[in-house]
């Protein structure tokens, strides 16, 4: 079938899609893990606006969150000027731009499902691993991390099908350019905004589904390796 | 794998120097990138087009987007961008019409005579006229606009289904969810479900302007060229394959 | 070695007060359930911080409420054995075993693994994960866990409670080991009396949260009244003594203790060696005649120094055995019928075999 | 100041959004504990699937999603057109259209968390009831659901948060209308969009950033109750 | 009550292919770690399910693999004590304890919460959550929470394990009493002798999941070759006689077995009352002569019956007093030097307060 023969275009949809996404998903995780691990153990003050924060994304219409980052990051953005003038990344109009809409929008996701599985750690190993001699940076990584495997998985896998689904932020902060910022999403959503596009959007939907459900079992697939290592004890 | 994922090979930003970026109303795809491919045969330049609402396509502007040209729906984000001084005034220029129409399901499809005072309410009996939000979007603002000179717009006010665009308004009435709805006539001829029972008298509202302008930012030297182009002659059969009427 | 240990926490209603000087060697904590032996260990171990309190361990300051001093728990070094496993679940038992070495620094890291899986009888189980084993199997996992992590200090909460009799044979001479050989000091928490007579060098009994008794284990043991810890059946004597000769035939050590002989069976000893022998008072029978053509070979001589009576129908008789006490409890009949009284000369006839040598 | 003074009908969008992120939350709570435990515990043909439609409304565009609603829940929709003759539920251009709408984007974060949360249960512990005569239904009442409920108050104000925030989906399944089913979103997302509404949309941000903080602060609240009640044992 | 069990399972390397009938009363589980009782446990409460099996209780058919029957673990009503405690984290003390009580038809509740409470010593901990019990505060509320549930069959594994004796020697008898006057059946895993000895009526050991041995209490108890289960310091013989007088003044219980005399200390028992006796092999001497002006009041003359030695030095000898068999473990330097053969006439002296009635 030649229906499923994607065009050139489309192939660097795919392909910038896929790429975005898995970038979003990368770079929020380190922020996402420390993030969640400070909402779940932390006791600080200002613990309450830091978890509106994290939650922003999630309560302002996409647009706005959009509005934001290009406010923030644009060229000429308190942030997006620094980056550029110091450190020579340019966020705005470019896929790194893109990849950060995304992670912006799935952090929420991801930080709630890793917070969820700190709280559920049993602390009692953390101390015995402590007893043994492992410094608290130790006790994290042989410790803390595996067990808290299943919630970063869930998290990753949240934030990767977010990014897939995202338009609204991405299309506000670094606009619709084919190869460059055009994920399968934004061009479906563009698809569906003239006469006739409706075929193309539904084939570029399938893609965008078959992509994450392949994800999503490879995910569950990862889930069931980690979740057969830890049984309870 | 790594190779797609790292940030060595990005797929465009290489050629997107030359390329000649655009950012245009949504609903302009279809004919715009018919007129980009012929340019593209006729000049070997390409073109990168972001289709976006103008309102984001307008803030980006503002906010440094390297786009070359600019294609609003509307007239207020085109003048929104040339208060900031952020287009070339000189190449500024009213490029498409359109018209509003009201649209009925095919099977209900009787033609409705459209003059001042016509009795809308009543056709819409306990269903809702579908059209683009009043407030934001611009096919919404000219269906507001033209109800109200035409003196129905206090009747069917509480009777209005304000979709996020005009397509969304229009799978509204194909879908049967709402009797009636207001389109621009370049979306209903497309859809097949729904018949146009009445075109708006021009008077009755603002005329229907899509405008383009070259960016006060742009660089690009080719940039001037399918601005051109799609003012020139070359371009009118693409638009007005998709309904469009060109302004001269 | 030297553990100098002080602290006062409050847990919902239960005060803890308790301080104690505990040198090398095995020290027993000793108490009835509730009455603050895992909190001790939890605040020796740093996994509690107490109100107030003062713990120096060979110098170390390691806590120090009023100085503000707090040594956090893994620069501690001091190795738990938990009352409930805590074994990794996500581990093997392997990586459960090795844990504590990855931390130590090389030159300290003790080369026994297979001398240890051997002991705890778990060479079978290695590759499998916890939530895959018995409950004796995780704890004797989680003693080859703390044994191998090479701790300065070794804190036991109950580490062989689920454990059955012959293995806990098995094990306790490697922890005897241990504590002679390795010079790892041990505080060591254990409801068995004979767990702990045989281990310690000195016993803290706690009760209510303060320390109800402490001092050398002989002294402990050889109170009457230990039955604040342990039950009246486990009262007894304790004896410290050298080993004599030893008769490979009968496999017979005779124990020199003062100017009198102790005969012990069963295990073989090295001649020379000093050890400690707990009688307990109901293996003690007397007698106001030397027995003759009795299979006992322990026949002591000895005076009448106290008799207690208690509201059980028991007599608790103490006598002055060349200088070393010996505990007895006989009927109040056969106290009768006996006529015993203070400065009585008496036989006391023990069975060699009712004798372990601790 | 009176610029937070809300006129009528910013009440009207006020009011209307906290009775619509309020029903759908509630709405999708029972659905969400159902689906979050057969995806944890259920083996299943079929389970990848369900769990795939779980996830839809994460991955597709939000107007995809709008349009989809629409087509199944449409006045003409298989199952709009069932609801409306059997039951007389009428779910298009009516408040409780968006509610769906906002139920069916918040489902996936929902299911999440409650999955997560059940994974991370002690079954041991609910072998433990069976045995004193607890059967499944009452060791669910009385064991595993009060063990979830962190993860359920996660997913609760994850999938309100969502419903403050959603309005891709909702606008394109029940349209824009002003008292029936223009929420705060929407609401903003108008003002985006003409020149020179950003104040007013930004006034409208922080009035719903406010709700959602209360929201968020509650759910915090809630959970710190339940965590100190739900020690390790 | 009868509850018969025969299950096949493998777990892993492990393969279980255990068989039994259990009548009323006290069924102890003994064995090494990792012999299989845990396991067993699981089957009969219906938390595992055999590959191959059946489990028929009082007429009731639990489980019938080859039939497909299998009934699930809330029908049983198996309250199960499990090794590790399992309390309910979000429940207090008072609600763990009762949560059995909510699914107990009313005419079944027994209404004895405030005696249980007394008996394990919960009373000042009711409203607290178990994350704040000390370990053996948790272990004694999971007994509390079985015995509360009013079941069928008691399943225990390991229930006293954590627990100090004075503990365990206040919540024994109640369990006899259970066994007694409730006739609620009980299946017992245990690692001490002592506890099983006392409670048991039939005695199962396990070896490498395999029945070992089964039997009578008495009779398992009695085999020299206990040291399967049990180590042999425990080994002994097991006499069942009835109690004759007590002596409420010297609180001494005089028990006659067939025509012979035993004198046993401490508890009141009433007359008439069947008992059971545990004689230790340690407890036991022998002398050739009839032994005078010693405190024992126990002297039984029998003949020897049966001698053997083992490697460690020491010797048993079985003898036969008035159809009776003891045990006494002498030391093989007495065994020559008192001249012990088959068929010589002895007395065996075993010290009155050595004798525990069980
Ligand atoms: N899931 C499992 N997979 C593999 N082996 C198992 C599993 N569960 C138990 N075993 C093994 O089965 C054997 C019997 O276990 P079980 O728990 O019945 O022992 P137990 O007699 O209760 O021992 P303990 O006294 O130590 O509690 C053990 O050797 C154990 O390692
Ligand atoms: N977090 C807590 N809050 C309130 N009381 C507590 C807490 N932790 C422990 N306790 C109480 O402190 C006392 C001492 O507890 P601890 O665990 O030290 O006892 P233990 O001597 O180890 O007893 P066991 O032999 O039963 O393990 C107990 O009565 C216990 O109920
Ligand atoms: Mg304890
Ligand atoms: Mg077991």
């Amino acid at each position: 079938m030649d229906w499923f023969a994607l065009s050139n275009e489309e192939w660097t949809a795919v392909h910038l899609t896929l790429r975005i996404a898995s970038v979003a998903m990368l770079a929020s995780l380190i922020p996402g893990i420390f993030v969640g691990i400070l909402l779940a153990r932390g006791k600080f003050w200002g613990k309450s606006i830091l978890n509106g924060l994290v939650h922003l994304p999630l309560i302002l219409p996409p647009v706005v969150t959009g509005f934001i980052l290009l406010i923030l990051f644009g060229r000429r953005g308190p942030i997006g000027a620094f980056l550029a003038e110091y450190l020579g990344i340019v966020l705005s109009f470019r896929w790194t731009g893109a990849a950060l809409a995304c992670g912006v929008m799935g952090f929420p996701l991801m930080v709630r499902s890793i917070r969820l599985s700190v709280e559920a750690v049993d602390r009692r190993l953390e101390d015995a691993a402590a007893t043994l001699g492992a410094s608290p940076a130790w006790v994290f990584l042989t410790v803390t991390l595996p067990l808290i495997l299943p919630g970063i998985i869930a998290g990753m896998i949240l934030s990767f099908a977010k990014a897939m689904g995202e338009f609204g932020a991405t299309i506000t902060f670094v606009s619709n350019i084919p190869g460059e910022t055009q994920t399968l999403s934004a061009a479906i959503y563009t698809f569906t905004q003239v006469p006739g596009g409706d075929a193309a959007a539904f084939r570029l939907t399938m893609i965008s589904v078959v992509i994450s459900m392949a994800a999503l079992m490879a995910s569950e697939f990862m889930a069931y390796l980690v979740g057969r290592r830890v049984e309870f004890e | 794998a790594a190779a797609w994922l790292g940030i060595a090979g990005p797929v465009a930003t290489a050629q997107a120097q030359e390329k000649v970026t655009v950012f245009a109303a949504a609903s302009l795809k279809n004919a715009l990138d018919d007129i980009a491919a012929a340019w593209t045969k006729e000049s070997g330049k390409e073109t990168a087009i972001s289709y976006a609402a103008s309102s984001a396509l307008a803030k980006q502007i503002e906010s440094g987007a390297p786009a070359d040209i600019f294609v609003s729906a509307d007239l207020d984000w085109m003048d929104y961008v040339a208060k900031k001084n952020l287009i070339k005034a000189d190449t500024r220029k009213n490029l498409l019409g359109n018209r509003i129409v009201l649209v009925a399901g095919k099977d209900k499809a009787e033609p409705v005579e459209i003059k001042k005072g016509f009795d809308l309410a009543k056709l819409l009996g306990d269903g809702r006229l579908a059209m683009g939000a009043v407030d934001s979007v611009p096919a919404g603002k000219y269906g507001k606009e033209a109800l109200e000179s035409l003196g129905v717009w206090s009747s069917v006010e509480k009777k209005i289904a304000g979709a996020e665009s005009v397509r969304a308004a229009l799978l509204l009435v194909s879908r049967g969810e709402a009797p009636y709805g207001i389109v621009y006539q370049t979306d209903a001829a497309a859809d097949k479900e729904v018949k146009i029972v009445g075109t708006f008298p021009e008077d009755s509202h603002k005329p229907i302007i899509y405008p383009i302008a070259l960016l006060a930012e742009s660089k690009n030297p080719d940039a001037a060229s399918l601005l051109d182009y799609i003012k020139s002659d070359k371009a009118t059969p693409f638009f007005e394959k998709q309904g469009f009427t060109v302004l001269k | 070695m030297r553990l100098q240990f002080e602290a006062k926490q409050r847990l919902g209603t239960f005060d803890l007060d308790v301080a104690f000087v505990s040198e090398s060697g095995v020290t027993a904590l000793f108490g009835r359930s509730g009455s603050g032996k895992t909190s001790v260990i939890r605040i020796i171990a740093g996994l509690a911080r107490p109100t107030e309190g003062r713990i120096v361990f060979d110098g170390d300051v390691l806590l120090d409420t009023q100085r503000g001093i707090f040594v956090p728990k893994h620069k501690r070094r001091f190795a738990t054995v938990f009352q409930e496993g805590r074994l990794f679940p996500h581990l093997s038992v392997l990586q459960n075993l090795n844990y504590g070495r990855w931390f130590t620094p090389k030159q300290d890291r003790a080369d026994n693994l297979a001398k240890i899986v051997d002991l705890l009888g778990i060479g079978g189980l290695l590759d499998r994960r916890p939530g895959k084993l018995s409950g004796g199997e995780k704890q004797r996992v989680a003693v080859g866990r703390a044994l191998l992590s090479s701790p300065r200090l070794l804190l036991m909460d109950e580490p062989l409670a689920a454990l059955d009799d012959t293995r806990k044979a098995e094990i306790l001479p490697y922890l005897e080991a241990l504590r002679d050989e390795m010079n790892i000091p041990i505080i060591y928490v254990s409801h068995s009396v004979a767990e702990v007579a045989r281990l310690a060098d000195r016993v803290i009994a706690l009760s209510e949260g303060k320390v109800a008794m402490a001092g050398a284990a002989t002294d402990i043991l050889n109170a009457t009244s230990v039955s604040v810890a342990a039950s009246k059946r486990e009262a007894g004597a304790v004896v410290e003594g050298r080993v004599i000769t030893y008769d490979a035939v009968h496999r017979l050590a005779t124990i020199g203790f003062n100017s009198s002989r102790l005969y012990v069976s069963g295990t073989e000893i090295a001649e020379g060696r000093s050890v400690r022998v707990h009688i307990l008072a109901k293996d003690v029978m007397l007698s106001t005649m030397r027995p003759e053509h009795l299979s006992a070979l322990n026949i002591i001589e000895g005076t009448v120094e106290a008799i207690s009576l208690d509201a059980a129908g028991s007599a608790d008789i103490r006598i002055e055995c060349d200088g070393a006490p010996i505990l007895a409890r006989i009927t109040q009949l056969s106290c009768e019928r006996l006529g015993l009284k203070l400065g009585l000369p008496v036989y006391a006839i023990i069975k060699t075999v009712a004798l372990e040598p601790y």
